[in-house]
């Protein structure tokens, strides 16, 4: 069985493993103060968002991070960044609720000589961010169609249904249309979509009455193992296996989950959680006016974009150790 | 009342308020009233009569059901899907109902739920229910849940805290301690037994929906034929009077609260079992839609008036309503839109039934 | 009770004050409006404590904590503002806080029984035990309040003012269920400002005064009225009625003109009319409809038949801005719950309907409004003085004064009174008839409901009086006599 | 009061209660009185006296942020990020304290603010304005937030349906209706001018912090010192008395709803300014700070009484809050455990020293 009330020891391994790959880059420098704000962690690909940049910053002897209240309300999030502009923070990473709202504020930033690191959601304008980590959404979906896509090669009435996160955010837009183009490309539609709320709970809720609306399935898409232990519990509940099942994010249980085999998780993408600590990392190289080691480059790229791969029981174990316990 | 016209013209220009007194319900108990032998049936019908308004909701969105989504609706699967999704919100709600009607709120109701979820679940409680027995889970998840209620009732009766504000602290709080003890991981239960226990099936229905079933009835007895529920009733209607008539309005205002906290705890222990998971996010919003469906039943927001039956209703129309867009396939947006139509229609559509009720 | 002080904020309610009671006998509290008389009895069943003084029970001195230690004594109390719980049914209203329950589970039918068994032993079997208590009458309810006193095991029954909202035949009544209670034995403190009543029933008296005793267990057969009434008030009134001044000119058209008015099926077919100057009384039975009548005429209630005119404008139906706008005011029945902001300061519950006479583009003028306030309160006698106070600290005859200032203050052309002197003191008393008929001088028309024929009598020029809905008599005041009345009143009812 | 146990024996067995009478307020108007020439001096104290409790939780949250952050927290820079995030929200608790005092509750005043920001910014009004003047966004999210008002209020006063429930659907049917518009995207504001007005400095402060202390000098004139505030108190506190005394109670109620519309476009503006967005996901929430800001004020959920400076200090303490924790780099979990336990203590202190007050 596998649980999530074990977390220590393969915690422990995790950030021993990224303790090691140690660069010349890792050796103390001047101290950095680094401002940090993302949106509530109320689901938990984000609240691993918050501890994997926490537990990158504490690695480093020279790095002072400020942790800002995760909030979903743009208003109160400008304000936490006005805070640390105040605070003549050497640098800022932002995981914004939503990009284009904090446009004006990151700017402001950028403008008082405080670089900020852009991490997952886009801004309008290139120029409010020195760098940007992105996941890809809309590569996620992509991944995720393409699977299907492979697993149902011929059967073009086959039943698709995608469960997706929380609605009115752009990410959620983004990944939808990823798969829905992708599944275009081999003939295939998702005939029944329902969208969650990146919660256990909302998973099963929503999964539940889309059990009942489709009889027949033959592929689910859910855009987030978080929520993805609400969705399996609710499959569970409804006895129905005549469907296999890919996942978002790549949390640490669905991959235990496809590593054993037996369940209609077969496959997951992975959407990296480790998107903040990568940001906290470029800003103390930003800070620090160092530059990214394996790279030739002088100065730290404008962009970084991070590669959403399919995880299936044959590479698991490559990924596992990485993957985030929600 | 002899003539519809009274009551009607005699809040001619008054507009419904939070503490004003609601039409539907004036005349509900007087119809109650009458012979020992016909007792049974006139209190079905007044069952039926003051909620005609939910019942005609319910059953217009049901024909609605079945005929866009027709046998997918209509089949006992998905009758029990509805049920099982209802049973957790409605023991939260059963809980707000009589808190309401005592006069009080409560918003950490969800917040509350979370954090019996996680504690129940923590890595040592379920080592020790493995040892032992999944009660001990259970035990667990109550005493998060009667503590909670314990600190909110007594900031509210002794500390003179408003119920809003002691209890949106209450939400902060529990839901941060959630957090905390958490980690903010979902916590997978492991203990055998324990999901076995409340999914099972009894004449073909799971236990969770059973329990549902037993709070919602304990409830109403509770409410309608106990000294409690009077007591309750007196508290919520006329605490002044209450007090003079002896009664120990700060002792049963904190029952109260702890009353709620142990359906929220129920209802936690529900929720692990259906998610197999305790986690500091579950029962988000809860406090909103429990409220909503008290309201939408037609227990009053200041108190002294509540009714369980209108409660399952409202529950069951919230429910059904999510059932019905999503066989239909429509997105949220438009859920959302048209549930507010939908809940404003039920509420006319409740006022005026009643009051033809009651005036006949 | 021996040197009882009580104090609320700014006042002195209490300041030292006597009283006892001997088993078996009715003692009166009298006092004027604001004399502690109501503060006294709450300290005597508990649900105040005193600042100082002692409480003796059989001799012994007790101390009373919570109002379940007074009842466990065995005092009963009915206070003046009714104190049930409007969502809960009439017996269990009765049985509250004693519920009749095995093993927490209500024995519903013993409390109804036992419930019809105390009303019909009051006097009214009709009131339903099942019914919710909100929609009985005012009267009704303080049958109710009656029964739950009676259900206790009670050795001294305190009744506040319980006769305010009962007209004379329901008190009659009352005098019966309380003459039975003192041949058992049972002590009863009776508050009322009615003194023919406390003749009739009283035994002995205390008075209070400014929150103190000024005389105590005074015989009522060998103190005259007028004794009473100087040690009330310090003064020496004549309690009469002002005389009736000019003729009412009848010829002109009259201010308010009611045809064919209806409601529903609660009152058809009234017709009245009141010239500039006049004053028309409605007498009646409790619940014959005559506060219906006067609210549709207000229109707080929608007509379902007929037109009301102002001086000749017809009223829209159902709008009291309507008639507010057109020159009416009304003091209704219930102060507390439809008079009066319980919570604002006097002043402006005093302005509330003339607001736009102190505004200009909607600023208030606050030192005008004051001014004027003040102006009337202290024309009116309203005590303590001071128009900051919230209305809801005044004691029940000093709330009716406040509502009186506020339609005087507005200067209406039609006034409907609906119990205007339910709860005020004599010297009060005589202080609003003559208000009212000053009012009527100045070309006022003004409409009186009463309780209490002899009030209809002696302060209306012409008398309706109201059966179950119907106007069934109409004549001068100076032809008709209180018995002739009570014969038009009960007609029905006795036949 | 000469002695303290008087009043606590009065209330002595009774709990704070949404729909009761609350013990710090009771006394606070007489202060006010006295002679025409120390009136401004009075009314100073008034506020202060009344308000004690409030100043003195603000203080100490300024007192503990000055001590862990130092220069941090003690700077002009930082007072204005404060004030910066304090307008959107305050605005929005200004028109809320309207609507609690006359006897109502709004819980759609996010979904309102966030409609509008999305209607206001929509490319064909963009299209327009850049083609004439920005004031075109600003007349659009004024007539959407009067529009939305509209329709509650009637609902409440002609169509007898609770405020709750009212403004809970309409909470629902804006937010679905925002999202349809703006097909779920953030919509970039393009026009000039819009944002230069709102973000441009007048002495050295922002405009849209001038608009909100204007907001609030109109919101207390009005609540205080006209015939509209006193009809809103009167229509709070006692509905069938104020409509007894000639007050179009039902008119009224609905302006108080469309009055919360406009205060909740007027955010909606300031919102899209600062964020140069409008979106369907603005103002999530917002109902319940509103509401949390106006009670911890003092202002009665019951209605019949409300306090605009209360508000403003609700306000303030829940921005300074959230800034003490930002700047001290709490945990997100520590952090909302503390919360409830300040606001606990911050409601607490105000009742204890306004009781202290009103008894000298
Ligand atoms: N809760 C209170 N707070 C402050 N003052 C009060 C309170 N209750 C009563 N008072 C004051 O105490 C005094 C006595 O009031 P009380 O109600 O006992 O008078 P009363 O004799 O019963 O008058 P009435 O005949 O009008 O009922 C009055 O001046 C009143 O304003
Ligand atoms: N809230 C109510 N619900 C139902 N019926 C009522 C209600 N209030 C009054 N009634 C009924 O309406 C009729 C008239 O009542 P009401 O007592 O107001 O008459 P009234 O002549 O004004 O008597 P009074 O003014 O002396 O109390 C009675 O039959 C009464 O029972
Ligand atoms: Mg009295
Ligand atoms: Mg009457």
């Amino acid at each position: 069985a596998c649980t999530s009330n074990t977390p220590s020891t393969e915690n422990e391994d995790a950030s021993g493993q990224q303790a090691q790959n140690v660069v010349a880059n890792d050796e103390p420098g001047d101290e950095v103060v680094i401002g940090f704000s993302a949106p509530a962690a109320d689901h938990g690909w984000m609240g691993s968002i918050t501890t994997s940049a926490k537990k990158a910053a504490e690695q480093y002897s020279d790095v002072d991070l400020r942790v800002a209240e995760g909030t979903n309300d743009v208003n109160l999030q400008i304000s936490q960044v006005e805070t640390f502009i105040n605070d003549g923070v050497d640098a800022i990473v932002l995981l914004p609720f939503d990009g284009a709202a904090m446009t004006p504020v990151a700017m402001k930033a950028m403008e008082a000589g405080i670089p900020v690191i852009n991490v997952d959601r886009e801004f309008d304008d290139p120029n409010a961010a020195r760098v940007t980590v992105l996941g890809d959404n809309y590569g996620m979906g992509v991944s995720a169609g393409t699977y299907i896509c492979s697993q149902l090669e011929g059967q073009s009435d086959a039943v698709v249904a995608e469960i997706a996160g929380i609605d009115s955010l752009p990410l959620t837009q983004d990944r939808s249309q990823g798969f829905e183009d992708a599944l275009k490309s081999c003939g295939l539609d998702v005939d029944n979509r329902v969208a969650a709320d990146f919660t256990v709970e909302g998973g099963e809720r929503a999964a539940s009455n889309l059990l009942q609306a489709a009889p027949k399935i033959d592929a689910i898409w859910n855009h987030d193992d978080d929520q993805g232990v609400g969705v399996l519990a609710a499959i569970q509940n409804a006895n129905r296996d005549e469907f296999f099942m890919v996942g978002g994010a790549g949390s640490a249980n669905a991959m235990r989950s496809i590593k054993e085999g037996g369940s209609v998780l077969q496959a997951t993408v992975i959407y990296p959680s480790t998107q903040a600590a990568d940001g906290i990392k470029l800003a103390r190289l930003l800070a620090q006016e160092k530059a990214l080691g394996d790279l030739v480059e002088v100065e730290v790229p404008r962009e970084v974009q991070l590669y959403a791969p399919v995880v299936t029981k044959e590479n698991v174990d490559q990924f596992l150790p990485t993957a985030f316990e929600s | 009342m002899s003539s519809p016209g009274v009551t009607e013209s005699q809040d001619a220009e008054q507009p419904a308020r939070a503490a004003g007194p609601e039409q539907p319900h004036e005349s509900t108990r007087r119809t109650g009233g009458g012979d020992l032998s016909t007792r049974a049936l006139s209190l079905l019908q007044t069952g039926v009569g003051r909620n005609a308004g939910l019942v005609v909701a319910l059953l217009l969105l049901c024909v609605v059901g079945a005929f866009t989504a027709g046998d997918r609706f209509a089949s006992t699967d998905n009758a029990l899907t509805i049920l099982r999704l209802a049973a957790t919100i409605g023991v939260v709600s059963i809980g707000m109902t009589f808190v309401i009607t005592g006069g009080g709120i409560d918003l950490s109701v969800g917040a509350i739920l979370a954090l019996s979820s996680v504690w129940c679940t923590t890595l040592a409680t379920q080592v020790i229910a493995e040892d032992t027995h999944w009660i001990v889970m259970a035990g667990v998840a109550l005493l998060v849940g009667i503590g909670c209620g314990l600190v909110n009732g007594v900031l509210i009766s002794y500390g003179r805290v408003v119920p809003f504000i002691a209890t949106l602290a209450m939400l902060a709080s529990a839901r941060g301690l959630a957090e905390i003890i958490s980690l903010r991981r979902t916590q997978i239960v492991t203990v055998p037994g324990f999901r076995d226990f409340f999914t099972a099936r009894l004449l073909g229905v799971e236990v969770q929906v059973w329990l549902f079933a037993l709070v919602a009835v304990i409830g109403w007895v509770v409410l309608n034929r106990t000294t409690f529920g009077r007591r309750t009733i007196a508290v919520g209607g006329n605490p002044e009077a209450a007090r003079l008539a002896g009664i120990n309005v700060r002792r049963h205002t904190v029952l109260l609260y702890v009353l709620v906290g142990v359906c929220c705890a129920i209802a936690a222990l529900m929720l692990v079992a259906r998610t197999t998971t305790g986690s500091s996010t579950h029962g988000t919003l809860y406090e909103l839609d429990a409220i909503a469906a008290v309201v939408i039943g037609g227990t009053l927001l200041s108190g002294g008036r509540g009714t369980i039956v209108g409660t399952v209703f409202g529950v069951l129309i919230f429910t059904t309503l999510t059932n019905v867009f999503t066989l239909n396939n429509r997105s949220i947006s438009e859920q959302s839109l048209l549930k507010g139509a939908i809940i404003v229609v039920a509420v006319l559509l409740q006022q005026r039934l009643a009051n033809r009720k009651s005036s006949e | 009770m021996h040197g009882i002080v009580k104090e609320f904020p700014g006042v002195r309610a209490l300041d030292g004050v006597d009283l006892d009671v001997r088993p078996g006998e009715v003692h009166c509290l009298l006092g004027q409006n604001g004399a502690g008389k109501s503060t006294l009895i709450k300290v005597l069943s508990a649900s105040y404590q005193p600042d100082e003084g002692t409480i003796r029970w059989d001799g012994e001195e007790v101390s009373l904590p919570t109002p379940v230690s007074a009842m466990k004594l065995g005092i009963s109390t009915i206070y003046q503002e009714l104190d049930l719980v409007p969502g809960l049914t009439v017996a269990e209203n009765v049985f509250l806080g004693h519920e009749l329950s095995r093993g927490g589970i209500s024995q519903t039918a013993t409390a109804n029984s036992r419930t019809r068994a105390l009303l019909e032993r009051l006097g009214h079997p009709e009131i339903s035990a099942t019914r919710l208590v909100e929609t009985l009458s005012p009267a009704s309810q303080q049958i109710v309040s009656m029964a739950r006193a009676l259900s206790h095991e009670t050795k001294l029954l305190v009744l506040d003012e319980p006769s305010a909202v009962l007209d004379g035949e329901e008190v009659e009544n009352l005098f019966h269920v309380m003459e039975g209670l003192t041949a058992e034995g049972v002590a009863i403190v009776y508050i009322s400002h009615r003194l023919e009543e406390i003749r009739r029933i009283g035994d002995r008296i205390t008075v209070l005064k400014d929150g103190a005793t000024v005389a105590t267990g005074l015989p009522v057969s060998e103190t005259p009225t007028s004794e009473l009434i100087r040690l009330m008030t310090g003064r020496s009134i004549e309690y009469v009625f002002p005389d009736r001044t000019g003729r009412v000119d009848t010829s002109t058209d009259p201010v308010l003109k009611v045809e064919g008015l209806a409601l529903g099926g609660t009152f058809s077919g009234v017709d009245l009319e009141v010239h500039a100057g006049e004053i028309v009384g409605l007498a009646g039975l409790v619940g014959a409809g005559r506060s219906e009548i006067v609210e549709t005429v207000y229109g707080a209630r929608r007509a379902t038949a007929g037109t009301v005119t102002v001086d000749g404008k017809k009223l829209r139906r159902g709008s009291v801005s309507a008639a507010v706008a057109a020159g009416m005011g009304l003091c209704p029945e219930e102060r507390k719950s439809q008079g009066l902001l319980l919570g604002e300061p006097i002043s402006n519950n005093v302005t509330i309907s003339s607001m736009g006479r102190f505004a200009r583009w909607g600023f208030l003028r606050r030192g005008d409004e004051k001014s004027e306030a003040e102006r009337l309160t202290e024309q009116l006698d309203v005590r303590p003085r001071g128009v900051t106070r919230p209305v809801g600290k005044l004691s029940g005859g000093n709330q009716q004064k406040v509502v009186l200032a506020r339609w005087l203050l507005r200067g209406c052309r039609v006034l409907l009174l609906d119990e205007p002197t339910r709860g005020v003191d004599v010297g009060a008393r005589s202080e609003i008839y003559a208000l009212i008929r000053s009012l009527a001088d100045e070309g006022v028309a003004v409409v009186v409901v009463s309780s209490e024929v002899e009030e209809v009598l002696g302060l209306a020029d012409r008398v309706l009086v109201v059966r179950e809905g119907r106007v069934v008599h109409e004549s001068a005041a100076t032809e008709l006599d209180e018995s002739r009345v009570l014969d038009l009143v009960m007609e029905g009812k006795v036949a």
